[in-house]
């Protein structure tokens, strides 16, 4: 059904190049974790994208309208990561917050009295 | 009791219209209704002091449900399409004499001005901007002020529709 | 700070609705796609909407970030004991001892598509209202701890 | 009886795009934010329409947890403009 | 034919929301641009026959995602280069 | 056959609506005329989009196909009620914030909330 | 009857039990402090027995394999699944039961000392929490066939010590390190997810040794084998990517840093597992094995000449942490550059690499018991600057033993135990490049030299005035350093016993992939 | 006797009871020595006191040398190489991110070439 295949493995290297470069480049630390989301994303697209086959549908029996089924194992794996993704940007966003108070900075170039 | 009951059927009722046409016992299963009644409790025991926070159980009466289906269906419906053309031909032309006026209500309840203003708000053309909350005067964006409109200082509820008294409908469902 | 009468009263009908409907999802796991996790979320969300609409001053009297985090370990105990029970019983580590068995969410499940009845699965639906629970409290005391930290001008 | 649905998922798709355009022009964050919820709506649209053409009700099930989920976020910034968080 | 067409389109959308991440410096409008890749990637999730994982990303990306970036940005600084208070 | 031309009527004017809101939201000059289009408009849009998948199953349901289709109804008659209900109240929410956040109707011949409301 | 239960359950049991004690830990927190106390030090005495009773069967019955859910791998196998035993399993065999019992041990001293040590602070039940989720993490991670559990345990582990790092989050530098941890260790995941999702895309299998027995080494193989180094190299803190080690070192609780050896550690199993049971004689094995020297030199040299200019106490032992890391890296780096030739394994392959292992351990103990005197002399002095202290040798004298002990060991000097593995890698890698062989005989010179020097600045010279009545470490604290210290004696005293049974089958579980394979497929 | 077994490390062993016991004869033989010395010292006189180019012994505190100024000269002769090194540890959470990807590039083009 999807030709577009590969296109979705070539978009997915594009976001991870994106989130990447603004964890890498960007000062503000909000935007690092902004980057480190859309990264996650990418990651979580890969995983379904694998188990995905042409004309199947979802691994769910109820009322199902073929018995050809996708990966029900990358769902799997991609629902843990993106559980594991929420408790990681809450708590680095708490981690900002915290910085915020004690530096009065989210600027990654002021952040750094630990350093040698 | 009487919140913890109240929120207790609706929730019930949410449930039956989510999970029907799984079983022979209407349209419903056994298992179903079992989790059904259990969870319903459960809800009602969390949420008993949000869904009757003013302590107005007028909504309690089947009849008043009717009725707001009819309005959702009839009144509402009709006002909703005409305002619709209204905005798409704005939407087209470009023809807009945006502003914002303030309208007073004489509901008197919180549901009733809650009602209001979501019919408000979902009929294109104004929006609900705010509200004041000791007096419920709304303060309403509407997008083609008529020309000498915007000299009034307040306008009456009713004023809004066109077509069909809204504001009486809402008295009669929610007061 | 609260937000205008007409959110508050909204959110207040809209609460009840969002916990039976995440309570659908968790219990259905097994039948559609949902599950612990997702219904879990959905109940936090709704928990999240009454506290935005409301102020997070008002309604700390009622929704108490101890009653939440006892919530989570709670969750996360119901799961690893569900799952330790099995020992007990001689048999490995999340062995799915009720599946099958007639009792509770005990009906074999016939394989390939077919309509779905609640009373089957065996463990999973209970692993599932586990996951509810820890995800509801979990998700809610991040957002309240959030909240928390924040300074308010107008106190 | 068979319906084409994907066409009109298609035009609902280009709308989304349509809307992303008002996102990247956007002036202020509330022109931004009237965009993403716009989007969410659309979004519910889609879910519904494909739901039905993949044939699978249980799919109608992730487009109420979008209507109901995607407000929060929308209440969130409406918040925070009016400066109220 | 039409769902490669449509699948296309969101992947078109991706990365544009993701290219409107990197280069808004109005971190709310990054924000809601990472809230409208979320409902994206739920969106992606959906056509490539993953409703639970739509689901949570639903839930996740587009609500409480969104809703702690913005409470993290009402206690830090909304514009980037302005980072220091 | 009428269940197929209604569903059919009933997509295209959601669509439609939908289409209009769109190019509402990249016409109109401010943030409040642009929520006029979209945020009810699509919501119509949708609405009628809902009704028209409403409408296809209680056809397929009429014509004896499968048990499956109330369900279909019911829940996509669920999902446009709760898009209703919360677009109504995010929309006021958002109109609110954004007024209060100091940015006022841009071309605009009243405006009586201005000063009135902390 | 329940032993033979505790003993056929012990993997499902290993993780299970310090994640009950975890998550009850806030319920028995409300009774009061000390039963919380019990609680905790109990469930740890429990998880270390486990360790060491799961160590012993595994030691003396060959390669445990624990399924969940089902009682054998393959008992049941889905329709479709071409044969594989989908299950979820354990696989313990001597390199994990290693890592286990270095758990174990060093996680039981810890906790016992920090029940002293951390006393006086706030919150301690999400701090135990925290630290029992760590330990769950380690052992699972040590213990798990299978790469995605690898994969979710990495990140328990991630998030828990990340919570520890800024656990004392009034001060501000502790924050700024936790967030650098964990970016980094954030994103060092989600690179080792892709390598998973790109295993699972080629052999429709996440299980260790399915994979290991279909292994191709395609392009693809190939870039996750790299994407895999990396980001495991990177946690255990590699030269070029170890820059938050000494960051999250320094400002973690004292105990805590004891435990993110360990963890840095569990990394280095991976990376371990990954390179030998995974890939084994398909990747090219000399440029694999050059790299992972080459970091390893690395490693060890700018980790100590790093160290020497150090002034906070805590940061020159984390730069030391690098530079010993650098051994571990050095040792197994060259046994597996000469994996594909069995006289040259022979011949010093699996000394070398035995060496590397039993730095290991060697290392968890000293530097454990390292960190927690300088958390011990922090604890009284409330400084950890170099240029501070002074004299302390004269109220601390326990203290300094095991300061003692531990430096020379670290330094290598007979008869401790960092000597008996320094001296295998030595004399094994003197055969594969002599020049490698003398670059890490002058590190460990200059380690030496470094702790002489904090030696000095700690404890010796006269008594400092402002340290005049400072007390000896409390005695909780004391029976936590001494723990590791008597492992230390012992394994310096007994370095062939532990070598030949404990050592000498992990070296020999990670070269022999076959048998790794054939314990998990066999029965299919 | 399993417990003395040496360890043998590839071109020879190690046993470190055979090493404690030369060092207890070793310490013994120079015990013996020293017990055969010059006993005849007083405490409290000069003879006790060090000798330092005929000035006064300062006070203890004084002498105490601060861990800072250990290796003074060893970090100053290696002036260059430090000079390079420790610059590179900027602190900067980007850089930590740059090195890391940097090194996986690194990796990964030697990995595959030589594949």
């Amino acid at each position: 059904m999807l030709a577009s295949f590969s296109v979705t493995y070539l978009v997915i290297v594009a976001l991870a190049v994106i989130g990447l470069a603004t964890a890498a480049i960007k000062r503000n630390l909000i935007k690092i974790f902004l980057g480190i989301t859309i990264f996650e994303s990418a990651v979580n697209l890969f995983l379904v994208t694998l188990g995905y086959r042409d004309g199947a549908v979802a691994p769910i029996f109820t009322d199902a309208p073929s018995t050809e089924m996708v990966m029900a194992t990358p769902q799997a794996l991609t629902l843990t990561s993106i559980v594991i993704g929420v408790a990681t940007s809450a708590l680095l966003l708490s981690l900002a917050v915290l910085i915020w108070k004690h530096y009065g900075t989210v600027d990654t170039d002021k952040i750094r009295r630990l350093k040698e | 009791m009487l919140p913890f009951l109240l929120t207790a059927i609706f929730a019930f009722s949410i449930w039956l219209v989510l999970t029907a046409g799984t079983g022979d016992i209407g349209l419903w299963s056994a298992p179903e209704l079992a989790a059904g009644v259990a969870l319903s409790l459960v809800t009602a025991g969390i949420t008993r002091t949000f869904l009757c926070r003013s302590r107005n159980f007028r909504m309690a009466n089947p009849a008043r449900w009717l009725l707001m289906c009819l309005y959702i269906l009839g009144p509402f419906f009709l006002e909703v399409t005409r305002a619709n053309l209204d905005v798409a031909y704005r939407v087209i032309t470009g023809r807009i004499r945006p502003g914002i006026i303030r309208v007073s209500s004489d509901l008197k309840t919180d549901l009733g001005i809650f009602m209001l203003a979501n019919s408000i708000t979902l009929t294109p053309g104004t929006i609900t901007v705010d509200i004041d909350e000791a007096t419920h005067d709304l303060y309403v964006h509407k997008i083609n002020l008529v020309p000498g409109e915007e000299k009034r200082e307040t306008f009456q509820d009713s004023d809004l529709f066109s077509l069909a008294n809204l504001p009486a409908w809402i008295r009669r469902i929610a007061e | 700070m609260k937000m205008s009468k007409i959110v508050r009263t909204g959110a207040n009908i809209l609460y009840p609705f969002v916990l039976i409907f995440g309570l659908y999802i968790v219990l259905h796991g097994h039948l559609t796609p949902g599950g612990g996790f997702q219904g879990g979320a959905v109940i936090a969300t709704g928990v999240v909407l009454v506290i935005v609409a409301n102020s997070y001053e008002a309604v700390t009297g009622m929704l108490q970030k101890v009653v939440f985090k006892a919530q989570e370990s709670l969750g996360l105990l119901l799961f690893i004991g569900a799952a330790a029970i099995a020992i007990t019983l001689g048999l490995p580590f999340f062995y799915n001892f009720l599946a099958n068995s007639g009792s509770i969410f005990g009906l074999s499940v016939p394989f390939g598509p077919n309509h779905g009845d609640l009373n089957t699965a065996g463990l999973i639906p209970i692993m599932n209202i586990a996951v509810g629970i820890e995800v509801w409290g979990g998700l809610t005391v991040i957002i309240l701890s959030m909240l928390s930290g924040l300074d308010r001008k107008e106190a | 009886m068979n319906i084409m649905w994907m066409p009109f998922v298609l035009v609902l798709v280009i709308l989304v795009l349509l809307a992303l355009v008002r996102l990247f022009l956007g002036p202020t964050a509330g022109d931004r934010a009237v965009s993403v919820d716009t989007v969410n709506t659309l979004v519910v649209a889609i879910l519904i329409l494909l739901g039905v053409y993949f044939k699978e009700v249980i799919y109608i099930d992730v487009a109420i947890v979008f209507a109901l989920l995607s407000f929060v976020g929308t209440l969130f910034v409406a918040k925070y403009l009016g400066g109220e968080l | 034919m039409i769902e490669t067409i449509v699948h296309l389109l969101v992947l078109f959308g991706l990365v544009g929301t993701a290219l409107m991440v990197f280069f808004f410096r109005d971190l709310l409008a990054a924000t809601l641009a990472a809230g409208f890749f979320s409902f994206l990637v739920a969106l992606e999730f959906y056509i490539l026959q993953a409703p639970d994982v739509a689901i949570s990303q639903a839930a996740i990306g587009a609500g409480l995602t969104t809703a702690i970036f913005i409470i993290a940005i009402r206690a830090t600084t909304r514009y980037e280069g302005e980072e220091s208070r | 056959m009428i269940g197929e031309a209604l569903t059919y009527v009933f997509l295209v004017i959601g669509t439609a609506f939908n289409t209009l809101g769109i190019i509402g939201l990249l016409r109109f000059p401010d943030v409040y005329t642009r929520m006029h289009a979209t945020t009810k408009m699509t919501t119509f849009g949708t609405t009628f989009t809902a009704l028209s998948v409403v409408v296809y199953a209680v056809a397929m349901f009429l014509g004896g196909n499968s048990v499956m289709f109330p369900s279909l109804a019911l829940h996509t008659i669920i999902a446009a009620l709760v898009l209703a209900f919360t677009n109504a109240i995010g929309s006021h929410a958002l109109a609110r914030g954004v007024h209060k956040s100091g940015c006022m109707p841009e071309p605009s011949v009243v405006d009586r909330l201005e000063g009135v409301l902390p | 009857m329940i032993t033979d239960a505790i003993i056929a359950n012990s993997p499902a049991l290993l993780v299970m039990i310090p994640l009950i004690a975890a998550f009850a830990c806030p319920f028995i927190g409300r009774i009061s402090p000390a039963v919380r106390n019990i609680w905790v030090v109990g469930a740890m005495v429990l998880t270390a027995a486990m360790a060491l009773l799961l160590a012993g069967e595994v030691l003396s019955g060959g390669t445990v394999v624990y399924t969940f859910g089902a009682s054998a791998a393959g008992m049941s196998i889905p329709p479709d699944s071409g044969g594989i035993p989908v299950r979820i399993v354990f696989t313990v065999d001597a390199m994990s039961a290693l890592m286990q019992i270095i758990g174990g041990v060093t996680g039981l001293a810890v906790i016992l000392y920090s029940i002293a040590s951390d006393r006086r602070h706030t919150g301690l039940e999400s701090y135990y929490t925290l630290y029992l989720l760590m330990i769950a993490g380690v052992m699972g991670m040590v213990s798990t066939g299978d790469l995605f559990n690898f994969f979710v345990f990495l990140e328990i582990l991630s998030i828990a010590s990340a919570g520890l790092i800024a656990y004392r989050i009034d001060r501000g530098v502790a924050v700024e390190a936790a967030v650098k941890y964990f970016v980094l260790s954030t994103i060092g995941a989600m690179v080792i997810l892709v390598a998973i999702g790109i295993f699972y895309g080629e052999y429709d299998a996440l299980n260790i040794a399915v994979i290991a027995s279909r292994m191709q080494f395609t392009l693809l193989d190939q870039v996750a084998l790299v994407l895999m180094i990396a980001a495991l190299g990177m946690k255990c803190g590699a030269v070029p990517m170890h820059f938050w080690t000494p960051d999250a070192y320094s400002m973690a609780p004292s105990s805590i840093t004891a435990m993110l050896v360990v963890a840095s550690q569990a990394s280095l199993y991976g990376l371990f597992r990954v390179v030998f049971t995974l890939y084994n004689v398909t990747l090219n094995a000399a440029t694999v094995g050059w790299i992972i020297i080459v970091l390893g030199v690395l490693s060890m040299v700018v980790g100590v000449t790093m160290a020497i200019p150090q002034k906070d106490v805590k940061r020159l032992m984390a730069y030391h942490a690098i530079s010993q890391t650098g051994y571990m890296l050095l040792g197994v780096g060259v046994g597996l550059a000469v994996l594909g030739n069995q006289s040259l394994l022979d011949a010093f392959g699996y000394v070398a690499m035995e060496g590397g292992i039993f730095h290991i351990i060697n290392h968890a103990m000293y530097k454990g018991l390292l960190f927690l005197t300088a958390g011990a002399i922090f604890y009284r002095i409330g400084t950890r600057n170099l240029n501070r202290m002074g004299g302390l040798g004269h109220n601390m004298k326990y203290t300094m033993v095991f300061f003692v002990i531990g430096a020379l060991a670290i330094a290598g000097i007979p008869p401790f135990n960092g000597f008996a593995s320094k001296l295998m890698i030595y004399e094994s890698v003197f055969m594969f490049n002599p020049i490698l062989s003398i670059i890490a005989m002058v590190v460990s010179i200059l380690t030496l030299a470094s702790f002489v020097k904090v030696f000095h600045s700690i404890f010796m010279g006269p008594r400092l005035p402002e340290y005049a009545d400072v007390k000896e470490a409390p005695a909780p604290m004391l029976i936590g350093m001494g723990i590791l210290a008597v492992v230390v004696v012992l394994f310096g005293l007994f370095p062939g016993v532990v070598v030949d049974h404990l050592i000498e089958p992990a070296a020999q579980a990670l070269v022999n992939q076959g048998a790794y394979i054939s314990a998990v497929m066999g029965g299919v | 006797m399993d417990l003395i077994a040496s360890l043998y490390t590839g071109s020879g062993y190690w046993n470190p009871l055979v090493w404690l016991i030369a060092i207890v004869v070793v310490v013994v033989i120079v015990y013996l020595i020293w017990s055969r010395g010059e006993s005849g010292y007083k405490k409290g006189t000069l003879q006790t006191t060090p000798f330092i180019s005929g000035n006064p012994e300062p006070e203890k505190s004084g002498v105490h040398i601060p861990g800072g100024n250990l290796y003074w000269g060893y970090t100053e002769a290696l002036k260059g190489y430090y000079s390079r090194l420790v610059p590179l540890h900027t602190g900067r959470l980007n850089d930590y991110l740059l090195w890391y990807l940097g090194v996986t590039a690194i990796i990964m083009v030697v990995v595959v070439v030589t594949a």
